[in-house]
């Protein structure tokens, strides 16, 4: 590039911890031009928000410090910048959209003010003008009613429009580079897309430079000039966006591009239809116009005690063996319903039987059977594990409670589960704290398998992980549905890991089933609008698969709430 | 991520005191007191109720180093017997306070609805309950002395780890790994207090330290009121109360105990810090 | 402004509280063992005279009959009449009131004056001197028994310094501040350490919070970051902390009003209960669990309003 | 001129004076309300108040009084008639704690507005000492009836130096001079306040300070100290109190003579005025005040011995004497005396288990009989010495002052003694009395102290005679 914006040159962070010093991001060098989009990409760990926050000198802990290396805004080194200069480039000169703007956005401040908060400080301008630039902004990053939600609160906003808040807040002082961190892992794909474009245009609208962070090579691929590849605090490789795609140089960014969940993947077309839903063999899961009502807010002088329907109407059965994917945006109610399959959450009317005991009318005996034959993955990697056991005592434990193995057996047993989920034998003795997600993941998974069950349910046990994880993780579950006979129910949002791991699919869309068939039938040819527009919303590796193209899934998107996830009393 | 073996650098090392100095503190001040407690009938150069009129009201010299009291009793000996006391009266008033409020927390808020009603109107009005009127009360029905304060204390105490226990449990019965226990079949006495308390408890445990303290305070206040440890018993509290009529003659009498107090609690809030530190637990 | 409709509801959940509270008192005093009319009566009770006094004020009646007539005069806005006093509880009450609200209210001032200062100093050099100077004073503020320290600051500033009274309450408003500081000093070398604590911590964690990085990161100075985002961050636990803190307070202001001699409700308290009067020590146990509930309804009202995320 | 501000322990409860018992009422009344008859500073005379004299029918059943020339605080003037409403309010009014010692009236009628003649329903000795007691004091009785006894209670009339302007209740009494009190030139003060400041150190600080003219209960401990202080006068002013240990001579072996003089003989009476009172009491000889009518200064003193008292133990019989000690809780000196007693009487081989309660509960527990031993005091009332030994020797309603004493000879003299008009006579019996009391140790006599107060050094004569009164109205502030 020839105008380099911002330039940084063999940095190295380090940092001081008890058992002594720990090298972060290891002589990196990058550079941005003018009007360029930079993609980061990399697993978990791999030090890109750190490089990002390097940037403006905001590290995380005071035993972080920069160590060596140059960074060069317009020619300025700010690795040696006073404090005082600091103030005037975070923010004036370089920009932050965080990843999670929930815990970012300040909720006990305005939403305006805390836009017009920065314009005030950096362009000096009175309370009444920075309000009114509040409003401007407000209004460009597609707020429908920017004067009104000028005075609303973080909490009251949705998570899309927190992420609008978020991108606000960061132009609010005008800068020249704007660092996105991650900036919709949280949200659902309709919603991704919709902010990235929204990025895209503010892009082209100010000219701006943008660092884009994201572990979905999905992403970068529709919306950057250029992309950046690191793991483990070193820069693999970089170059421009079609190189580093289609002549991937470095094995870990082949391996990237392997596993991303849009190639369509030839083992999951391999896959032989092992059990034909034969009309003789009964199904296991039966569910029958099943409802699933919270009640919402209410109180003493509230004659209407609102409720949410979180499951409305689902009949659904599942044979023995099959794989079923169940997809749907965020609060569409696919957990409600695994939940109230397994009893966890109680159901409002209908029938869920398990091999042929209803659950509402035999209760103890449906809910032991459904206890010793199911188990559940959860969502969570880190919040499903209890904190303070190993994870040898929690197969342990469940192994003793469910009592299918002798207790003298219980050792061995634990170490094949973790053979079977991948995990190395001296797992036992640790910690989830100690682990990465997705090692805990695997643990979760392997404690589900302790159970020895006919049945789990997998509720999107691998949104949280990046692609290389998630990849892995849908291997084992392929392996063991294989292997074990198992019934797999798999929750996700995202289409892509289904369609390449199930042979069946359930669309869900508030609450209802709005389209159910054979997976590649349901892609290749979806019949409900939203199914499409989910469909179309996903980030293709390919940059000449544009994002967002056709003009229908716009209206389509138009027509539906921005985000139908919470509805507030 | 390459680990260089390195000597700790300055920053680490700061970060180690930082972090550690307020446990060694803590844990050293009360391992003094213990010690002292343990210790005390070799360690105090006098007999702390053996009256000597020939040496009343002396100030600290070589022979009484924190002086004599109006029976000529040796405040140094008397501090010393004195800690047994203290320690007890900080271990005890909390012990009990702490499993109670502990199991009712538990329950009230694993088991929700009409149960964790119940038991949060009993501590709204254990809270609105003057504090003093159920001292006082107590003390009067069971008489004066330590046994009457450790129920009193048991009996109000116990609201403020309720609450806190309740309002993790709360949190925690909700998290994934509590709805998986279910899942996994485990009995309700399983989740609660083998996978849910150790997880909800160490923000109490923390508490327990500065509660420490404030039991320490009550106890001198019911003392004040005349209604501590019966005579001729040494505790601090009582020392204090008694040395006031000689505040403005005789200072070491009062000022010691209330130091040793000062130090107690100083040891408590440090390891309580600490443990919060440990744990992971902001107050 | 649906989200303080709590504040027409909580008085429902504040019956059954009153409503135990006036059964616990009631059951309580009459436990203590002691005679209210033989401690009138002194060394000179007579078998007479003890009978006459327990028929005056109905304590031969038996027990469920006393708290039936007990409700029906707490239903006629009366708490029945002081043995020790004769006279009617309420206006007792009336007369005592004020110097123990004036001392509630001056010491929470005060101790929010220290708190937050010495918390924001101890918070902001986390780890540094000054932050462990604070710990430090804490530590000597709540370790020693108030009575100790409020004699110490009589001795300082009325008799070395004369500067201010030594004890007793004014009847013109600058005269009772004056009375007021140096008992509402005393509390609140104890209750600003324990704000102090709460508040230092909570602003620690939000010093390292998302949204002071947030704020950091569009450059707003430290300043900024600490009095606009920080520190309303930090308030919404310190609130809570303070008014369990008050509610404990209030029941327990004997020791400074005795050691200050302040003409308030702790003292009447304390009598009462020595002499077994026990319509005083209804009444005043009534008005102070009134005066703690209605302190932490008004604590849920500034909660709503500092957060507003939070529903109740 | 001016006015005298006095810090002391309690708020006063009531103006009614026929409802109190306490100390801190009637001090204040003594110089609100006016008495028929008074006594002198010195405790043991009784003379003339509101009464200008009186004759005393030969029979010893009629009393004539001649009412002086006085009026209300209202300007209303003071009659027989107020006179024989007091006396007979005080005896028959249901809210009365005296009427007991006042059921020897039989009629008190106003023959004219200068005539008070009262029946008794037998002679009595004490009688007119009874009068003196500051719960007999006149009141008006148009005023009661018109206030009603309630606002009365809160704002009274009366007829003493002084009245009530104001009663900020917990905190202050305050009295201004009364123009209309019949002796109102004897009154320099403008005014008194009685300020309740209960923490015995800032009391004291006060006066120390300056901020009050005087405070009374000074701790024993605090003498020394305060008369180093150059601004303050320490007044030690002589008083009927007298501190004793109740032995319950209903439980086991202290029912036994010989035990109970062994008692005596083990405790180290110079020692607990050493140690407690330091050095301010006496020790005391006999249960009538050193200095009251009808002291005998030669009564039996038996030495501290504990040796001898071992001997004593032996020869009755009883060996490991164990006794449960009841102490008031919250009172010092109670529970310094027990500490020491405890350590005395170990040497004499008897074990004292102190316990402590509330005190309140003392008393129930001591009137029930629930203890061995337990440190008490009394005050007297009135000067004769009649109503103490009624109570302590008389085998009165409350088994002779708790301690289940027997001693049917003792019971009769007592009688005896109250019909007795001739003084001589009298006195003869009351010192019989206090030996037999001493031989038989009814209780054991520990020690006799003094009123305590500071003054700033600008006020005089502000003194306390033994029965408490204070004379305010010959109190000066210069
Ligand atoms: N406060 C800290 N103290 C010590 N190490 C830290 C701290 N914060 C981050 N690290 C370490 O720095 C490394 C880089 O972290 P960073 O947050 O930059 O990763 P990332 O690439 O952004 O990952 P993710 O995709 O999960 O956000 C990690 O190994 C992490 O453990
Ligand atoms: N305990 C609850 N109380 C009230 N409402 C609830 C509760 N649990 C879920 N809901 C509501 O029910 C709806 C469905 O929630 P659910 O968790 O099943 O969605 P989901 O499809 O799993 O979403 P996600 O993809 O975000 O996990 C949402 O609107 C949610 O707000
Ligand atoms: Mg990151
Ligand atoms: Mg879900």
């Amino acid at each position: 590039m020839s105008a380099s914006l911002l330039s940084v040159r063999d940095l190295m962070v380090k940092v001081h911890l008890d058992g002594g010093v720990r090298t972060l991001i290891d002589h990196v060098s990058l550079d941005l031009a003018k009007g360029e989009t930079l993609g980061l990409v990399g697993e978990s760990g791999s030090g890109k928000s750190l490089l990002c926050r390097s940037l403006v000198r905001l590290l995380p802990s005071s035993l972080i410090t920069i160590e060596g290396g140059t960074i060069l805004l317009e020619g300025r080194d700010l690795t040696a910048a006073s404090d005082a200069e600091m103030l005037e480039v975070r923010g004036g000169e370089i920009g932050m959209i965080f990843q999670n703007p929930t815990s970012h956005l300040d909720p006990v401040m305005r939403i305006g003010d805390q836009i017009s908060e920065g314009i005030r400080y950096h362009q000096g301008l009175t309370a009444k003008e920075a309000r009114a630039a509040a409003i401007e902004i407000l209004t460009q990053i597609g707020f429908p009613d920017p004067v009104r939600q000028y005075d609303s609160y973080p909490h009251e906003f949705s998570g899309g429009m927190r992420q609008r808040a978020m991108i606000g807040v960061a132009l609010s002082c005008n800068p020249k580079i704007l660092i996105a961190d991650e900036p919709t892992t949280a949200l659902d794909v309709t919603i991704q897309a919709q902010i990235l474009k929204l990025l895209l245009d503010i892009r082209d609208k100010r000219g701006l430079s943008i660092i884009l962070i994201t572990h979905d090579l999905g992403i970068v691929a529709q919306t950057c000039d250029r992309i950046a590849v690191m793991r483990n605090g070193k820069l693999l490789e970089q170059g421009p966006k079609r190189t580093i795609l289609s002549r991937p140089q470095d094995p870990y960014t082949i391996n990237l591009i392997n596993s991303h969940p849009s190639m369509p993947d030839e083992i999951a077309a391999a896959v032989p239809e092992t059990v034909l839903p034969v009309s003789s063999v009964k199904p296991l899961l039966e569910i029958d116009d099943l409802h699933v009502r919270f009640k919402a807010g209410g109180s003493l002088f509230k004659s209407s005690i609102k409720t949410v329907s979180a499951v409305s109407g689902v009949s659904l059965q599942v044979m023995p063996g099959e794989t079923i994917g169940i997809v749907g945006e965020s609060g569409s109610g696919k957990s409600t319903l695994a939940r109230a399959v397994l009893g966890l959450t109680p159901i409002s009317s209908g029938h869920v039987s398990f091999e042929g005991i209803d659950l509402a009318q035999q209760r103890s005996a449906g809910l032991a059977k459904l206890r010793r034959e199911t188990a559940m993955v959860f969502q969570d990697p880190y919040n499903a594990l209890n904190p303070r056991l190993t994870i040898g005592q929690m197969l342990a434990e469940v192994l003793k409670v469910q009592g299918k193995v002798p207790a003298a057996a219980i050792p061995e047993r634990i170490g094949e589960l973790l053979d079977l989920v991948g995990l190395e034998r001296e797992f036992v003795n640790r910690k989830p704290r100690s682990m990465s997600g997705g090692q805990c993941q695997r643990a979760g998974i392997a404690r589900a398998l302790a159970v020895d069950p006919k049945l789990i349910i997998a509720d999107e046990c691998v949104a949280a992980l990046d692609v290389t994880i998630q990849a892995q993780i849908i291997a084992i579950f392929r392996e063991l549905t294989a292997k074990m006979n198992l019934t797999l129910m798999f929750i996700a949002h995202d289409l892509a890991i289904v369609r390449n791991l199930c042979e069946r699919v359930v669309v869900m869309y508030h609450g209802e089933i709005v389209e159910e068939g054979r997976s590649e039938e349901v892609f290749a040819r979806p019949k409900h609008p939203y199914t499409t527009a989910l469909i179309a919303a996903i980030p293709d590796i390919d940059p000449d698969k544009p994002l967002l193209s056709s003009a229908s899934l716009e209206d389509e998107l138009q027509s539906m709430p921005a985000v139908p996830v919470k509805r507030m009393p | 991520m390459s680990v260089e073996a390195l000597a700790p650098s300055a920053a680490a090392w700061r970060h180690f005191l930082g972090r550690r100095l307020t446990l060694v503190i803590g844990a050293g001040m009360l391992l003094f007191f213990l010690l002292l407690a343990i210790a005390a009938p070799l360690v105090a150069p006098y007999d702390p109720i053996l009256q000597n009129a020939d040496v009343r009201l002396q100030s600290p010299s070589f022979a009484h180093l924190f002086g004599t009291d109006n029976f000529g009793r040796d405040i140094l000996s008397r501090v010393i017997w004195g800690a047994r006391i203290d320690l007890q009266i900080a271990v005890i008033g909390v012990i009990f306070p702490f499993l109670i409020g502990t199991t009712v927390g538990t329950i009230a808020g694993f088991f929700g609805g009409i149960v964790d009603a119940v038991f949060m109107r009993l501590v709204d009005i254990i809270l609105a309950f003057p504090f003093l009127v159920l001292m006082l009360s107590i003390i009067a029905i069971l008489g004066p002395g330590l046994g009457s304060f450790y129920i009193a204390m048991a009996l109000v105490g116990w609201v403020s780890y309720a609450r806190l226990i309740r309002a993790q449990m709360l949190v925690l019965k909700g998290s994934d790994y509590a709805v998986a226990a279910v899942s996994l079949g485990f009995s309700r006495p399983r989740i609660m207090f083998r996978h849910l308390l150790p997880n909800a408890i160490a923000g109490s445990i923390v508490f327990s330290m500065s509660d420490a303290t404030l039991v320490l305070l009550s106890g001198a206040a019911v003392s004040y009121l005349g209604l501590g440890v019966q005579p001729p018993l040494a505790e601090w509290g009582v020392m204090v109360a008694e040395g006031q009529s000689f505040i403005t003659t005789a200072w070491w009498i009062t000022l010691f105990p209330g130091l040793s107090i000062v130090c107690l609690a100083f040891g408590f809030s440090m390891l309580g810090d600490a443990l919060g530190e440990l744990l992971g637990v902001h107050e | 402004m649906h989200r303080y409709k709590f504040i027409l509801a909580r008085p429902l959940q504040f019956l059954p509280v009153i409503f135990g509270i006036s059964v616990i008192t009631f059951i309580l005093v009459r436990l203590i063992p002691g005679d209210p009319a033989r401690n009138i009566l002194g060394t000179r009770a007579t078998p007479t005279a003890l009978a006459n006094i327990r028929a005056q004020y109905g304590l031969d009646q038996p027990m469920w009959l006393q708290y039936f007539y007990f409700l029906k005069n707490l239903a006629n806005g009366e708490m029945g009449k002081s043995i020790l006093y004769k006279i009617d509880v309420f206006p007792l009450i009336a007369t005592r009131i004020e110097p123990t609200i004036a001392l509630v209210l001056t010491s929470v001032t005060l101790s929010i004056l220290i708190a937050v200062p010495m918390s924001a100093i101890a918070a902001r050099n986390a780890g540094r001197a000054p932050d462990h100077a604070v710990r430090v004073i804490s530590t000597f503020g709540i370790g020693f028994p108030p009575f100790w320290l409020g004699l110490m600051l009589i001795i300082l500033f009325s008799v070395e310094l004369g500067v201010l009274p030594v004890s007793g309450y004014g009847t013109t408003l600058g005269d009772k501040l004056s009375h007021l500081i140096l008992p509402a000093m005393t509390v609140a070398l104890s209750l600003s350490t324990v704000l102090t604590r709460s508040l230092r911590s909570a602003m620690i964690e939000s010093l390292k919070s998302d949204v002071a990085t947030a704020a950091r990161a569009r450059g707003m100075p430290e300043s900024i970051v600490f009095w606009r985002h920080v520190l309303p961050n930090s308030l919404v636990p310190t609130i809570n902390l303070l008014a369990v803190n008050i509610g404990w307070l209030i029941g327990g202001t004997v020791v400074v009003e005795s050691v200050f001699a302040l003409p308030g409700m702790g003292q009447l308290l304390v009598r009462a209960i020595f002499s077994r009067d026990y319509m005083v020590v209804q009444g005043v146990a009534m008005t102070f669990a009134c005066a703690t509930v209605l302190v932490n309804f008004i604590a849920d009202i500034v909660t709503v309003a500092v957060d507003p995320r939070v529903k109740l | 001129a001016g006015v005298l501000t006095i810090g002391r322990r309690e708020d006063s409860t009531t103006f009614d004076p026929i409802k109190t018992a306490q100390n801190i009422d009637n001090w204040v009344f003594s110089n609100v309300y006016d008495v028929l008859i008074r006594v002198d500073k010195t405790g043991t005379k009784l003379e003339p108040g509101l009464a200008e004299s009186w004759t005393v029918s030969d029979d010893g059943l009629t009393y004539v009084f001649k009412i002086r020339d006085a009026k209300f605080s209202d300007g209303s003037p003071l009659t027989a008639e107020d006179a024989a409403f007091s006396l007979l309010r005080i005896r028959d009014d249901a809210g009365s704690l005296w009427s007991d010692s006042y059921k020897v009236i039989d009629t008190a009628v106003a023959t004219d507005p200068h005539t008070l003649t009262i029946k008794l329903k037998n002679p009595s000795a004490p009688f007119l000492s009874t009068l003196a007691l500051p719960n007999a004091s006149v009141i008006s009785k148009a005023g009661i009836e018109s206030m009603g006894a309630d606002a009365y209670a809160e704002k009274p009339i009366a007829s003493g130096a002084f009245v009530v302007d104001e009663w900020r209740r917990g905190d202050r009494i305050i009295l201004k001079k009364n123009p209309n009190f019949w002796q109102a030139d004897r009154v320099k003060l403008d005014g008194v306040e009685w300020i309740s400041v209960p923490d015995d150190n800032t009391r004291m600080l006060n006066v120390q300070a300056g901020q009050l003219d005087a405070a009374i209960f000074v701790p024993f401990s605090r003498v020394e100290e305060l008369k180093k202080d150059a601004g303050l006068n320490v007044l030690i002013d002589p008083s009927t109190r007298e501190d004793h240990l109740l032995i319950n001579h209903a439980h086991g072996d202290l029912g036994k003579k010989e035990v109970r003089q062994a008692l005596d003989l083990a405790i180290d009476k110079k020692a607990i005025v050493d140690a407690v009172t330091f050095g301010q009491g006496a020790v005391a000889n006999s249960y009538i005040p050193k200095g009251a009518l009808f002291y005998y200064a030669d009564n039996l003193k038996r030495p501290y011995d504990p040796e001898k008292a071992k001997k004593l133990l032996a020869n009755a019989g009883v060996s490991n004497l164990t006794l449960n000690y009841l102490i008031r809780a919250g009172d010092e000196v109670d529970e310094q005396t027990a500490v020491l007693v405890q350590q005395q009487l170990a040497k004499a081989g008897i074990t004292a288990n102190l316990q402590k309660v509330d005190p309140s509960q003392e008393w129930d527990m001591t009137v029930a009989g629930d203890y061995d031993i337990s440190v008490n005091y009394w005050t007297n009332d009135i000067l004769d010495p009649d109503q103490k030994t009624t109570f302590v020797l008389g085998h009165d309603s409350n088994n002779n002052y708790m301690t289940n004493y027997k001693n049917d000879a003792v019971k009769e003299l007592v009688a005896k003694a109250r019909l007795e008009l001739d003084p001589k006579k009298r006195e003869q019996m009351y010192i019989d009395l206090q030996k037999t009391a001493k031989d038989d140790v009814n209780w054991i006599d520990l020690y006799y102290s003094p009123y305590i107060n500071v003054a700033r050094k600008n006020i005089d004569n502000f003194y306390q005679n033994p029965l408490g009164r204070f004379f305010l109205e010959d109190t000066v502030k210069n």
